[in-house]
């Protein structure tokens, strides 16, 4: 058995402390804050917003309160709104103690790969760029192999490049794995996931 | 001296050709409607657009696009966007594509009269090293232009990399509230790129949901100085602000919680 | 007959058009404000203020509410406080149209001596480099000589510089001189003033 | 997750030998005097003060000098205050003298993660070229050491120097308000370098007239988010607010106006 999407989620939750300010990414990283009830985590959305909340009930949405998805969103309690410059001072700065992140390949030196699948269709970065360079610690999420088989835990990145050195913990469906500059160590391992592939067990041991 | 405009018409009508507008907005939240409506109308063309993302097909921006006025496009993003990706793939318009934070503070500093900054955002990337397409031959599907690599230096053992501000002529923004005078406060996260693009524009043009005498808005509670704004139009409270992803949620079952500090 | 200090002050303000936004130096600077009624000019404050006001009535000073010399002050209808970063992007930016300010030196070429009176001894350049670099156009306010008679209007500047080709026009008690490059052009003579000194006379010409 | 502080000794008391510290205020409006008092009674000594300027001989800052504890000075301006020009003129402190523009920058790119950015501001001045006098030799009268030159390039034509960032290890904040995770109001012009100084260090430490709940300042009206504050020392309404100098008007004349735009 592999971990469901929002068991990753849940994993993701569980590396948290209180008291931290959290970015959480696109995709799997959204479904985090389901599992943020009553802890003191305060949610930053970098088009300016301090103290997300979830999503409006019906009849509340405010076309003005929205998350970095575009989604019609809600505040908790001590938020803040602020411009893109001071938002992404914050994250650049070193203020976001966790930005929990969707990846497309992670290396064992923590090289993040999320912002295009190849060089020649792209779309912009966003804020992917500057989340990954400026956050204290970059949590990866993703499914350890693509749709195709391909392993996404890497000894280096073929896609382009979002940050070096970025990443120092990958929650995958298989299990958790911390960068550890020449290989990853798995810190733990879903229940019920038969023995690693080779190629993958390699990348747990020192050298290339 | 009052900044107030006769109309969003009137308030752009010296915008001619060729001019580079900074567009305030994330997707749909705080873009202004009005003003880029009366841009449409008013014929101007070969436009440099600055604009963080350029929202969906829907979009106010995209209309622009589709009737041909746009030239180049700088912006963070340029997905949820078929029409831009077209047009960008198909070599109709140049792209530059820049990191979100690193076009906030570029237009920032734009308007701040710091010509220069090195970020640690990008390094090692195809930002710092060049090669991002920014034009694509007509129809070939081939890059026919790449950015340029940046100028990377050392500071106390970390790289970072040099980025240049960013002016412009004209800026197109959204507030919720000016005074007589040009200053405001915005709304929510309908802030966003608002402030900045006013910033590090020559003239910048405001929409605004109401207006209050000068003194109406008490001196702690400007989000930006009026000396940042040249016009103000006043959409006398018939504002239109779209949502571009509808999500709610059930009620919270009895004893649920929820988070924050 | 020279302009005493406040017909100087009178002067400069006959110099700023309707709608700007000014920020007015310490010393004979401040005393243009008091020719600024009825004039729809906004007063900037480096320490944060746009639409400075004058003195408070007594018993309605604040500790809160200082001009940057300072000073109690007061703010006009439509006024707004910010922080510094903010106050020093209007300046730098180019958002202030005309800054006006006191003087030691201001050579042919527009550069301007008013920072500290000896390389020796130096109190600190405060907001003044800014501010000559910053605002629009810099109007500089002065007696045409110093104190010891020595000529304030000079081909080069002996004290150190605050900035750089920053003058456009002198407002002195004999007149007013608009910088040219390489020669000052009387514009205007103060009322009963006797033909000017020689040396002052030859800066009015171009070349060394 | 409250961020109150017990008192403002507590909130110092981690504030160690050698540190350095930025101060908010401009002279003595909007400066933290509960906490630079608290910082005289923990007896930590050898900083490295950063602060505008000095305020004038009765400021708390000068009382900081006066009992030997401050090792260099970062600031605008020491003027007004014998104290600090005699200790700088006669070697006992080391002062780096900034614009005041480019100090505010420093502070503020510190805090958002930029290293180092071009200013115009000081081209073809002492500050470009070097030789402001750093530190004077020990009742010599004469400068030890000088400020370094900056590097200077030109962008379109026109010639800017670089300047390095500013971070604090701790900042020493005033506001008006705050709620219990730390978002800030400030008063007025006491604003000033506060937000600045806090964004810069790593913990930020503020002063304020009262404390309200989390979402007691509605989030439109927060002035600096709480995220860059880590302890907030409440002043119960007994706040300290010395007017530097006072200046008053005689009652308006008759038909007397005022300015304004």
């Amino acid at each position: 058995m592999t971990w469901s999407r929002d068991e990753m989620a849940a994993r993701a939750a569980a590396e948290l402390t209180d008291g931290q300010h959290v970015n959480l990414g696109i995709g799997i990283p959204t479904l985090i804050t389901g599992h943020l009830r009553d802890r003191a985590i305060m949610l930053h959305s970098e088009n300016g917003i301090m103290g997300l909340g979830g999503y409006p009930l019906p009849g509340d949405e405010d076309a003005d309160i929205i998350n970095a998805g575009k989604e019609t969103a809600t505040t908790v309690a001590g938020s803040s709104f602020f411009d893109s410059a001071m938002s992404f001072a914050m994250i650049r700065g070193g203020h976001i103690e966790v930005a929990i992140l969707g990846a497309m390949q992670v290396s064992v030196a923590g090289d993040l790969a999320n912002w295009t699948d190849d060089g020649a269709r792209v779309k912009g970065m966003g804020g992917a760029m500057d989340l990954s360079v400026g956050a204290k610690k970059v949590i990866a999420v993703m499914t350890h192999r693509t749709r195709e088989g391909q392993l996404k835990l890497v000894r280096e990145c073929s896609l382009p490049i979002t940050a070096r050195a970025a990443v120092s913990t990958v929650i995958t469906d298989i299990g958790v794995f911390d960068v550890r500059e020449d290989h990853f160590r798995l810190r733990e391992i879903a229940p019920g996931v038969p023995a690693l592939d080779p190629e993958l067990s390699r990348m747990l041991r020192p050298g290339r | 001296m009052s900044k107030i405009a006769e109309s969003a018409g009137a308030a752009v009508a010296d915008i001619t050709d060729g001019r580079t507008i900074a567009i305030g907005g994330f997707g749909l939240c705080g873009t202004p409607s009005a003003l880029i409506e009366a841009l449409l109308q008013s014929g101007a063309t070969d436009l440099h657009i600055i604009t963080n993302n350029c929202g969906p097909d829907s979009s106010d921006v995209t209309r622009l696009l589709r009737a041909g006025r746009v030239r180049r496009v700088s912006a963070s993003y340029i997905g949820d966007n078929s029409e831009f990706l077209n047009s960008y793939l198909g070599g109709a318009i140049t792209v530059d594509l820049i990191p979100q934070g690193t076009l906030a503070e570029k237009l920032r500093s734009g308007g701040a009269g710091i010509p220069a900054f090195y970020t640690p955002t990008g390094v090692g990337t195809a930002v710092a090293q060049g090669g991002i397409p920014v034009r694509y031959g007509s129809g070939s599907g081939f890059a026919a232009e790449y950015s340029a690599p940046r100028h990377v230096a050392e500071f106390d053992g970390r790289e970072y990399l040099l980025e240049r501000s960013l002016t412009a002529d004209f800026a197109l923004v959204r507030a919720e509230t000016a005074d007589t005078i040009g200053n405001l406060r915005f709304r929510g996260a309908a802030r966003n790129f608002n402030p900045l693009c006013a910033m590090a524009a020559r003239v910048a043009i405001v929409e605004v949901q109401e207006v209050v005498e000068a003194g109406g808005i008490p001196p702690d509670d400007v989000h930006l100085p009026g000396v940042f704004i040249s016009r103000v139009v006043d959409l006398g409270g018939r504002m239109r602000k779209p949502i571009e992803r509808l999500r709610t949620t059930d009620p919270v079952p009895a004893g649920g919680g929820s988070h924050g500090l």
